[in-house]
């Protein structure tokens, strides 16, 4: 089948900064994202898990973008923008999509 | 002296603190029990709800005390204060840096709606009453001390400037904790005895059992807070959580004092002054302040100043207040 | 007119409409107060549970009523017509295309389940009997509308052709609210009184209760869905998810007056009549009409009409069955 | 034999059969009716924390036993004992290999709590009383079985050898299941009937409720493993399922008499061993046993077994228990 | 350690469609495939989150396929035939497995 | 923006070998993880559901790991030691990272 190469941006942050990096995302003219759940991890900063947690402190969400090449940096710049300060990892992959026209 | 030890020990022999304690030792004993996080979350959404509501009728059943506004002003005012001094005991008795002083005074100014909820309950047990719109002055508490500690570290931090814009402002006054409490407090006030009726045994009936079940999950989530925070607790930090809840809760009582509310209601001042947040000031705190360390606050806040109040704070505040009204 | 003014009134600032209200303006305010899906969904559980099991243990204590059949003919006889109705309707009143116009008209044809409910609730409070066997007709009412849909899009349209195989039509017969409602119903006819007995504190008392909570959800999903839909609502749009209920509910008047239904069970009638679905109709529509744009529809059913019946329609609805019936 | 037949009709038509039979058919009939995996488990943690407090405030009302001890003793010995008959008889009747056949008894040695529970809900349907401290034989039965399982393979195998570490050995002691079930029987126990009175309308009130919306759930699991799992239900396998249950029985029996347990007691008893475990042992299997084929022992205790005991086999104890202790 | 290339496949997919793709799968000869939950997105036709939601209309979910090269025609065609008019991202990674012989 | 190359890890692993592959993974040195939810699959072992279920037996976790190349080989072993025999899948793509010096 016919496929087009792009980029799927994977970023892991703060579930409290989900909204700013959606805002700051869609700034960046991203005509799409979809956000999976996490329920826990482990870095430099310690241990985590979202059982029984009442407080959307302690909590990251997974973020997945798919766009064009050409869009990536200013997605990036977008992210980075956000993530900054904050815990978060952000990965690039090439990927090949289906229907590139939704992109 | 007396009172006080026998209240605590009937408290400490209670069922909503055995289900912290065996929380607690199972986590520490890294059992795998746990509470799924919907329902962690469905639990708090029942007790705000219930404590809201009951709050709300209380009122419109007594009819609108005078002492309402005082009330409010009083917490606002010390909500604003007690971080003050949550801090300057902190820059004293630890090594902790102006920002995360700060951020864990912000978790002191505020307050934990599950100790006002256990508190309540002591109250109830007691056979105390106390007025209904405390629920609304717990609310009034929860968001100005953010801003003394944003202000703290302004003024004393070298600081790369924390993040206060509106976006987070509006973030925490329309946390969702507080909008479910004062909306179900204003449905309470507004339909009254009336729509007490129509609810009352989902709200009343099974409240304790609730209550459980959420601090079995609570001292879950404390001790896999503590196991996990291993070195971040110096013994002055320690010092520092039991220590702050007797000097917020003297605030309180002057509060309660100063306006005269019946000693339940002073009781719950004090507890209100005396318990630190652990939901909504963490959230806030991740946004405006990344750099602060979290296991420090949730830590303090979670895992030594909650436990203490449930256990041993209620009772003296109970016996304080009763003492100081003559109640 | 008095009445249903009164009624409406007393409707408005009921526990249930206010804590929508609440959800609602939460939602529209942006506040983060949120209900986690598992635990919406177990609220929708206990909702069907709970009314499916009380009409058939009702059922159980007054014998089968001879108007049983008659009833369900009449409901699956409404829900093919009303779609029809609304059809050409839309058509008149909105510039909505015919795959559009169709899948809103199959959402009309179609029932609102809490909308149910929440009458059912005002019928108690009035202290209105009514036939338990009125949920298995709404049951009978949630399919009959999608295949309506689907026909009028085959006559109407030019039509890539929607989908309808097997897998959807099962799955429209056998979704999960159709058979918890109709296998509780089921359930309470044959263990009746004493089924009753062991679980009436568990499905009866907290009832009310869990509606609020569940209409605080469904507040602040209809608020959320407001908010992204913006400019989806045209002047004729709007005035249609107004009208077209209170249309659907003559149809249930008639259905209820001809079978001779008591009071309680014409107002259940019209109000099935006029809800508008909003779970298990935009499910289906989404594999059948995959280009029907759901926010039109789910703003309508959800945003518009199900607001409208909750607080002023309900009222309207009792008040006109009353007259209609003399009761 | 009349008396069995009564009971188990009278059983049979019970709420909470009913509901599992409807999720049961839900489930076969590929309904999209589904529980989320959070309300299955807060529905579990609600039943656990409900059975434990209350058997252990009957024995603080009771005052100790003296048969307790004996009876935890007999416990552990049976969880020893079933396994090993179950895995020759497994042998014997089916063509499994060691591991499977392992494994599967080890499911045979531990217990149900479900089960349980059901079947004190059918001995309060019929005004029977028993030993508050049989929950806590049914917690010192979930364990020992496992031990045995793999002492059996490494005994009969040709063996890679199982997995059994401290890591799992802690796990199993301290699984989740045990530690809420303990905890709360022991705090029934401390808080007694003030802590009863506190939480009563929380864990009795709604219990049997709760439990027809938990097997419900049960019905639409053991349905989906049925589906998915043709072709691994030999003949033999399926007539194990059916007669290991009544063989474990008289063990619990013998127990129940030589002890000189109530008749709900020993009835209890008699359940607890002919139960089959389908949460605790199927994890520990996975670990311990990864060879072993999950389909075979989740389908014959969940599938074959559960459904037997909660239909025909509960009845069946209690009538033996009855005759046998005269009660 | 030793590893094998193989492709990735992760298809975003309305809720409602997901046990029709799954079918699909199956008789495009998968062997398996993994289903993560989605919380919520964004994208053409709005934003979207699952919370309070009792409905199956509004949600994706996330089917994770991993294949070796040669099947993944036929898995993109099954896709596709699901896919086609409905909401759905359907991104192809490369990407390395262990115990190749799994799939 | 600069971005650095990096591995990225996925295993979908039994939820009971969780906590056994997580520790197997901070003894291979590995800085970070996250670990996603599960809702079903399908395999050689058949189809499985978390729907309605209480036991952990039937279910898996999604533990993602992003790290430098030099590191995977230690990580696979880890992971391998684990999974060998369980149920599982372990894929690995490469990618680019943002902020390189966290991992
Ligand atoms: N190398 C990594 N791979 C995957 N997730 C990571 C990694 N490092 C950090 N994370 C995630 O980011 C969170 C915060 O990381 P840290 O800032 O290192 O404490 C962790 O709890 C993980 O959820
Ligand atoms: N570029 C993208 N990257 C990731 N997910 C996307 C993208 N575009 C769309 N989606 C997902 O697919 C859903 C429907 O997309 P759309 O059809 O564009 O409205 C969105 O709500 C997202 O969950
Ligand atoms: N090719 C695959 N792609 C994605 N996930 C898979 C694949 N094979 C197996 N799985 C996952 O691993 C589980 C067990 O696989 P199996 O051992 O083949 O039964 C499945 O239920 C899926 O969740
Ligand atoms: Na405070
Ligand atoms: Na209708
Ligand atoms: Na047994």
């Amino acid at each position: 089948m016919q496929t087009h190469t792009a980029k799927r941006v994977e970023i892991i942050i703060e579930a409290v900064m989900e909204s700013r990096l959606t805002d700051a995302l869609r700034s960046a003219d991203v005509t799409g994202y979809t956000i999976l759940p996490v329920r826990g991890g482990s870095g430099r900063s310690g241990d985590w898990s979202r059982a029984g947690q009442v407080s959307r402190a302690g909590g990251m969400s997974c973020v997945v973008c798919i766009i064009r090449e050409e869009k990536l940096d200013g997605l990036l710049e977008a992210a980075f923008s956000v993530v900054d300060r904050h815990i978060g990892v952000v990965t690039v992959t090439d990927c090949q999509v289906l229907r590139a026209e939704r992109f | 002296m007396d009172q006080i030890i026998a209240l605590a020990a009937e408290n400490l022999l209670s069922p909503i603190i055995l289900f912290f304690v065996l929380g607690f030792a199972a986590s520490v004993a890294r059992s795998d029990l746990s509470v799924p996080e919907a329902v962690a979350k469905a639990m708090s959404l029942y007790l705000l709800f219930a404590i809201g509501f009951k709050g709300g009728a209380g009122v419109a059943e007594h009819g609108l005390d005078q002492t309402l506004i005082l009330s409010l002003v009083a917490g606002v005012l010390l909500s604003f204060t007690i971080p003050v001094v949550a801090f300057y005991l902190l820059r004293v008795m630890s090594r902790l840096d102006v920002t995360n002083a700060a951020a864990v005074a912000a978790h002191y100014g505020s307050i934990s709606i599950v100790t006002f909820v256990a508190g309540s309950s002591v109250l109830q047990s007691a056979g105390l009453a106390s007025e209904g719109f405390m629920v609304a002055v717990a609310a009034s508490m929860e968001a100005p001390a953010i801003l003394v500690a944003l202000w703290l570290i302004a003024k004393n931090g070298p600081g790369e400037g924390q993040r206060m814009d509106s976006a987070l402002m509006r973030e925490i006054m329309l946390n969702g904790s507080i909008v479910l409490l004062v909306g179900s407090f204003l449905i309470g006030v507004i339909t009254g005895a009336d729509g007490m009726a129509k609810i009352e045994s989902f709200i009343v009936a099974p409240f304790q059992g609730v209550l459980c079940l959420f601090l079995l999950d609570m001292g879950l989530v404390a001790g896999r807070g503590l196991r996990s925070s291993k070195g971040v607790l110096t013994p002055g930090l320690l010092a520092f959580g039991v220590v702050m809840p007797l000097i917020g809760s003297l605030f309180g009582l002057a509060a309660g004092l100063l306006i005269g509310l019946t000693p339940g209601g002073t009781t719950l001042f004090m507890i209100l002054s005396a318990s630190a947040s652990y939901i909504a000031v963490p959230a806030a705190m991740r946004v405006a302040l990344p750099e602060a360390n979290p296991s420090v606050y949730l830590t303090l806040s979670l895992g030594v100043t909650f436990p203490f109040n449930l256990t041993l704070g209620i009772p003296i505040y109970l016996a304080i207040a009763r003492a100081a009204t003559g109640g």
